[in-house]
């Protein structure tokens, strides 16, 4: 049996940890069979510029999709991301137009973002509260400030400096691409190598056995709700370099984005599960669709319609491909 | 070029439809092979659909290729900019947006206008940026209303309004026409000024709520037409018909239908198809190079049961005719 | 001895829950280096005790002592760092976690530079500690994918790594084979020689005459008396649990009859090969093996719950629909399965509710369900097994362990099962209920049941049994008459050759034990 | 002990399932609070009228959240119904409009409520997808076929007797609320009297205990969202008698309102919890709520701001009525 195997454990599982892990593997299958029913289809869609711009589009989501990623896998779910983003989008907008440098205006903007989620977290681990209820609060309360702090108005005029940073890219990498990749590479770490990531991992697991355990599950939740309110600044950072100005309405329906992202990627709404590799693939399958759509010129209804069969079928052969 | 922040309303660089041919001719052919784009709010509202009939009549006429993309739903702005950008990237001649809000589509624009691209904003959120606009004076849907309301209704009374998306424009625009004209009439008071997220539904149940509240309301502005026909129902449920009036905004199909049919008291239309219709006109001109003004209104008129035969007309020609002339 | 100091003094503990006294002014302390067992019935408040000293729940009333100063102890980390390591009754770990990452759960193990994990630190030092109780447990398998009993190892391990002053073991061998226990044996000897101080609750009075110098007995959430091991045997123990007498039966042959269950070349993959036997009305078959030789597997083929990859079953001679466990249910097959929490619980559902669910159609009139006719054959079954509190609408996560276990037999008599197949069945019973467990196995066969016993306990398995069959890596290698059975036999056929001197050497004759 | 309770426990037992359970309570507080705090500020708030007026708006949502509920309680989600309900209002009233009987066109509303909710079911229970991606993917699905068959057109020209069935009342009680209260009647014997009721909670409770108890997983699962479904149409069919139209956009966000609804009554998104009377006090929580302050004429931003903060906080005194 096992005590004929000779091999070095050790050394065994340094190249188990090399490989993705077969879940990934199965969202990667889905994102192929998508480029490549595309790329049949259409000449422009495997075009450098063209998966240049995929990824581009994909940032934004890919970014609160990975907040969400933390937020669920600790058994939790944030809806008020957007209005988070919007408000911190506006408030550090206003900042810049009075001539707060930009750096500082960036630093409110994360505190913003940290600050809602924190909010959230405290609601949720010590009071007690369900997850979907007090984001679903936040999502009106937030998305009411950044509404009632603009009048309802966008605040434009953002700084040219500010606005060349985010639209610049290195090596011909668009910046966002870069910082959310950058993001990923420190969450990945995170979430496989620090502390933090195994109580995360713990807490959504078993959060009964966490506790017991001496993880501080309290703190574990909060943080995962300040992350995902960080994460949705950077989100709102990124749009607002983009389109030069702020808006409070922005950010609508960004949680449905981003959940799908993080489920399709493999993360489960029951908490434990998920991984920072998958949520990048789902959020990069969501934006193949919409651009191989596009570009294929399907009408809007039809773009509906092939987004649901293309969600349930991707599922479905990720499923079969790592079996039961 | 430093253009100053675009307000369509106030613009003082503008021109009426009706003036277009007169001052700058008929509207040039465009090149064999043109391709146009067109970037839609939502083709889930019958206005959007409308609007791109109208550009399809035109881009037929003169032989252009002419595609037309739409988000899934008002508010999927980041939806609605992917659309735009990768629609930009297939080499269009111009491009026709109708951005969900006043910034979600700069990038889209920046990187067209950086091609060289005529871009056009038609309609109704409006792009700062923007160097060309078609469209209706959107507060001017409101005061059409209010208007009718103080000729109509010379002692006054209370009324109320269903807005659209809290921090949408036109919403915006239009609530704040009406708000502030019927008011400025000195008689009229308006009991409540609520959303209903352009939702025939919410729209139902606020104006049955706003009945409770006030049995002795004359009348309803709704900021658009699908609203217009959840609150006919609401007034209907509540037994009002006789008292209350309901104003819609945008003249789609059922609005007609329903003025005919003597529920919905009347609506503003502002003529979506013709609309389109300018607007690719427009695009043509700038593509043939004519030194247009910044914003091109487009008309819009109170439709009731008085007027509806004149403008209820498939014949884009004879509408022209009707509404140029009080224009004139 | 009396003045030595004790190392810890849980002193006048209460607690209570709603509706129940789980603790009522107890007492308890422990030497250093001592090994003190905490004895009672299921829900006599062991584990209530044992939670409110790792602060899982907190006391009512009461303090502790540690050296004699007293400590405040607020939360499980607090115990921890206090030098109290706790191996709790119901398994405590998150599933996709791997092996490594559950044992340093709560205190990683953390790279110079303070800031990441040391995934290989924590590698090392979990395999090290895995060597005294089972080498084959990598420590970077995730959890989910060990059997019960290498999980329960696990967590036993866990608590070896910490340099823990105080060792608080809460059945930590209930689903552990005689061969684990006697490596856990070995390794509680060593700690205590350190001068650990151990608590170990156990139902099998067995190992705890094995480890244990003294012990603590309680009897409904009071304290009753703590003994000198050396001067108690096993019935005089049992007595001041139960406060009444434990009549002892042993085994009683049944009238089989015709043959109810068949099953044939039943096999699944590597787990399960060609399983082939005959099991007839009125008769107890044990099944002995060593853990993993796959009778866990076998009993959930012949469930329905897996997908058999060969065979068929029959049931009276009828062929049973393969993997289709209500298919199973209705041709009169139950089991109680191995991971009570895990796959045995609806724990926020009542006892009736619980016991109900398979016989739905039993307890509805009209399609509507009777509560009344529910509870009244709950409450009966309850009475017949002597489950404590006597309150059928209470949820069962709410019970002990062991109360629990019988709410989930409880479930197929209350549904008039034909074909019981218990896996582990005492698995964390009290020595007045295990033997009550064996009179009612006994009768079910009389009244014509047939009976399957899969079981660790060599002396269950003996005592029970009209017959045994043997498993070993998947196949049934033996079959021994009610005459032929005893332990030797029995682990002469258990043992896969690589292993068998290696096991022998280490294995101390238990029935001595006992006597 | 316990031994010495002689009482008759069945007795027992069905006094304490009279007394409504404390969770409930905790709810049942949280509306009572905001019909004080309503009363307090606006006249018309506290009248017979309004208060059914609060009920017929509370009508639809509760519709929609109890089949959430059942859904919820087996460990589920379902986003699809909005759009599933649009589907099939946009069927049946065709259906109508061409001259197929009112009775006939209901079934068929229903039909397809029930064939939207196993085809859920199916991918979910059979496959083994995850809930919130299937239903995610039955979102854009159901919305792009009811908007595809309509052309995007809202359905006019119901008959009249449809219409005049369902505004109509009975006492007094306008009908959607009675049908509400039949249903919600028919479901709390369901969940709390049958045996389908009983397999609902044990899968929600314990997937894998349920099935070796010999609960019919697969089968109760698919019938929770076939009932999640048909309760969807129901929603429809009430919605589409009120207004004399059926849109093929009715329903957006009503996933949203349902989850929020069932949460505040008390369903526990984990699964395994959740109560027909808790929903339906969510639900006329959040239907009070609109009205109060549509009556109070609270602008746009402060009424999303006054949601929010509501929500927040009823949450909070219901966890703190009902402790920990
Ligand atoms: N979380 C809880 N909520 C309510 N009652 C509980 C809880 N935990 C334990 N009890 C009750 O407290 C009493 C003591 O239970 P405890 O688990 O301490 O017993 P035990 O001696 O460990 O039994 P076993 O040998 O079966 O494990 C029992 O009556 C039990 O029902
Ligand atoms: N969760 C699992 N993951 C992987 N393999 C398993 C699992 N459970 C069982 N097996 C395989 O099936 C074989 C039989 O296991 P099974 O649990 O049936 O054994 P058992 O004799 O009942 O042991 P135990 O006392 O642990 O229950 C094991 O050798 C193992 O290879
Ligand atoms: O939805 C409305 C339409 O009805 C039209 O009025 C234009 O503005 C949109 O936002
Ligand atoms: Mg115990
Ligand atoms: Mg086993």
């Amino acid at each position: 049996m096992t005590s004929t195997d000779f091999r070095d454990p050790a050394a065994k599982g340094t190249f188990a940890r090399m490989v993705p892990n077969l879940r990934d593997l199965g969202t990667l299958f889905g994102l192929v069979v998508i480029f490549v029913a595309f790329t049949a289809l259409n000449d422009t869609f495997l075009t450098v510029p063209n998966l240049v711009n995929i990824l581009q589009q994909s940032s934004i989501n890919a970014c609160i999709a990975l907040g969400m990623t933390m937020v669920i896998i600790s058994g939790g779910i944030d809806l008020s991301v957007g209005p988070t983003a919007a408000l911190s989008a506006v408030l550090a907008a206003s900042a810049m137009v009075v001539g707060v440098p930009a750096p500082l205006a960036i630093l409110l903007a994360l505190a913003v973002g940290v600050a809602c989620g924190v909010f959230n977290g405290v609601l949720i681990a010590y009071a007690g509260l369900q997850p979907f209820i007090v984001t679903l609060g936040g999502l009106s309360l937030y998305r009411a400030l950044a509404l009632i702090y603009t009048g309802g108005n966008p605040v434009f005029g953002l700084p040219e400096g500010f606005r060349d940073f985010l639209n610049g890219s290195l090596f011909g990498i668009p910046s966002p691409v870069v910082i959310v990749a950058v993001i990923s590479l420190a969450l990945w770490v995170m979430l496989n190598r620090s502390p933090l990531g195994e109580y995360i991992l713990a807490v959504g697991g078993n959060e009964e056995a966490a506790r017991i355990s001496g993880v501080p599950v309290a703190r574990t939740k909060i943080v995962t709700y300040a992350l995902s309110g960080a994460l949705a600044s950077v989100a709102a950072l990124i749009l607002i370099g983009r389109l030069g100005a702020a808006e409070p309405t922005l950010g609508t329906l960004w949680e449905l984005d981003a959940i799908a992202a993080a489920a399709i990627g493999g993360a489960s709404l029951m908490g434990g599960k998920g991984s920072v590799v998958g949520t990048l693939l789902g959020a990069i399958i969501l934006g193949a669709l919409r651009n191989g759509l596009t570009l294929m010129n399907v009408q809007a209804f039809y773009q509906l319609l092939a987004t649901g069969i293309i969600i349930i079928v991707a599922m479905l052969i990720d499923r079969a491909t790592r079996g039961r | 070029q430093e253009l100053a922040p675009l307000n369509s309303d106030t613009e003082p660089d503008r021109i009426d439809w009706s003036e277009l041919e007169a001052q700058f001719g008929p509207v040039p052919a465009p090149p064999e092979g043109t391709k146009i784009g067109g970037v839609s709010k939502t083709l889930t509202n019958e206005y959007w659909r409308s609007l791109g009939e109208g550009y399809q009549h035109v881009a037929d006429q003169y032989g252009v290729e002419f595609t037309y993309q739409a988000a899934q739903s008002e508010g999927d702005q980041l939806g609605q900019l992917s659309i735009a950008e990768t629609l930009i990237s297939q080499g269009f001649n111009a491009l026709l947006v109708s951005p969900q809000t006043d910034a979600n589509l700069v990038p889209a624009v920046e990187k067209a206008t950086e091609a060289g691209i005529p871009v056009l904003n038609v309609n109704d959120a409006v792009i700062p940026s923007a160097e060309h606009y078609v469209g209706n004076v959107q507060k001017g849907n409101g005061v059409n209303v209010a208007q009718w309301f103080i000729d109509n209704r010379p002692d006054g009374g209370k009324v109320a309004v269903i807005e659209g998306q809290a921090g949408v424009y036109a919403a915006g625009q239009r609530t704040a026409g009406f708000t502030e004209t019927i008011e400025g009439a000195g008689n009229f008071e308006v009991v409540a000024s609520v959303p209903a997220d352009w939702d025939r539904q919410k729209a139902y149940d606020a104006a049955a709520t706003i009945l409770q509240q006030n049995p002795d309301l004359i009348g309803f502005y709704a900021n658009n037409d699908g609203m217009a026909l959840g609150v006919v129902e609401a007034v209907k449920a509540a037994g009002l018909q006789d008292q209350v009036v309901v104003f819609g905004t945008d003249g789609i199909s059922d609005a007609y239908a329903s003025i005919r049919a003597g529920d919905l008291t009347g609506t503003v239309d502002s003529f979506p198809v013709l609309t389109g219709e300018v607007a690719m006109e427009v695009a043509l001109r700038l593509m043939a190079d004519q030194d247009l003004p910044r914003v091109v209104a487009t008309p819009q008129a109170l439709i009731t049961a008085d007027n509806i035969e004149t403008y209820s007309t498939d014949d884009m020609a004879a509408l022209r005719q009707a509404l140029m002339a009080p224009a004139q | 001895m009396p003045d030595q100091p004790s190392r810890l003094k849980l002193a006048g503990i209460s607690k209570s829950f709603p509706g129940v006294r789980a603790l009522d002014n107890v007492t308890f302390e422990v030497r250093p280096g001592e090994v003190h067992g905490l004895l009672g019935e299921n829900g006599a408040g062991k584990s209530t005790l044992l939670n409110t000293l790792s602060a899982v729940f907190k006391a009512d009333e009461g303090h502790i002592e540690i050296d004699g100063r007293p400590v405040e102890i607020r939360s499980p980390l607090e115990a921890r760092a206090a030098g109290i390591a706790m191996i709790h009754q119901e398994l405590q770990h998150v599933p996709h976690l791997t092996v490594a990452q559950n044992m340093f759960l709560g205190r990683p193990l953390k790279q110079a530079s303070g800031l990441l994990v040391d995934r290989r630190g924590q590698e090392q030092r979990a395999r090290e500690v895995l060597r005294d109780l089972d080498p084959t447990i990598d420590p970077k398998t995730p959890i989910r994918d060990l059997k019960v009993s290498q999980q329960q190892v696990v967590e036993i391990a866990r608590a070896l790594l910490e340099n823990a002053r105080v060792i608080a073991m809460d059945e930590p061998t209930s689903s552990l084979t005689p061969a684990e226990f006697d490596r856990l044996a070995v390794l509680i000897e060593q700690l205590a020689a350190r001068g650990v101080s151990i608590i170990y609750v156990s139902h099998k009075m067995d190992e705890v005459f094995r480890v244990c110098d003294r012990a603590t007995i309680l009897r409904d959430g009071k304290f009753v008396d703590t003994v000198n091991m050396a001067d108690m045997n096993e019935a005089s123990i049992v007595a001041r649990m139960v406060g009444r007498e434990i009549v002892h039966q042993t085994h009683t042959s049944h009238e089989r009859s015709d043959a109810l269950l068949e099953v044939s070349d039943l096999g699944r993959e590597k787990a399960v090969q060609g399983a082939t036997f005959t099991l007839r009305r009125g008769e107890v078959l044990g099944i002995s093996g060593l853990v993993g030789s796959g009778r866990t597997e076998l009993l959930r083929l012949i469930a329905g719950i897996d997908r058999p990859t060969s065979g068929s079953i029959r049931v009276s001679g009828r062929s049973l629909p393969l993997h289709d466990p209500r298919a199973a249910i209705r041709a009169g097959i139950g089991l109680v399965p191995e991971d009570r929490k895990g796959h045995g619980i609806i724990r926020e559902r009542s006892v009736a509710a619980n016991m109900a669910l398979p016989s739905m159609g039993r307890f509805s009139r009209y399609g509507l369900v009777s509560h009344r006719q529910r509870h009244r054959v709950a409450m009966k079954v309850m009475e017949d097994l002597r489950l404590r509190p006597l309150d059928v609408t209470r949820p069962i996560g709410k019970f002990s362990g062991g109360n629990q276990q019988k709410a989930i037999i409880g479930r197929w008599i209350a549904a008039g099962t034909e074909i019981l197949l218990f896996d582990e069945p005492t698995r964390g019973i009290d020595v007045g209920a295990k033997s009550e467990i064996y009179a009612l196995i006994e009768r079910l066969a009389q009244e014509g049941k047939a009976i399957v016993v899969v079981s660790s306990e060599m002396l269950e398995i003996m005592r029970v049994s009209d017959r045994v069959m043997v498993m070993r890596e998947g196949r049934l290698v033996a079959t021994l008459e009610r005459d032929q059975i005893s332990e030797a036999a029995i682990a002469a056929h258990a043992i896969p050759q690589s292993q068998r001197s290696v096991h022998d050497a280490s294995r101390p004759d238990r029935q001595d034990i006992i006597q």
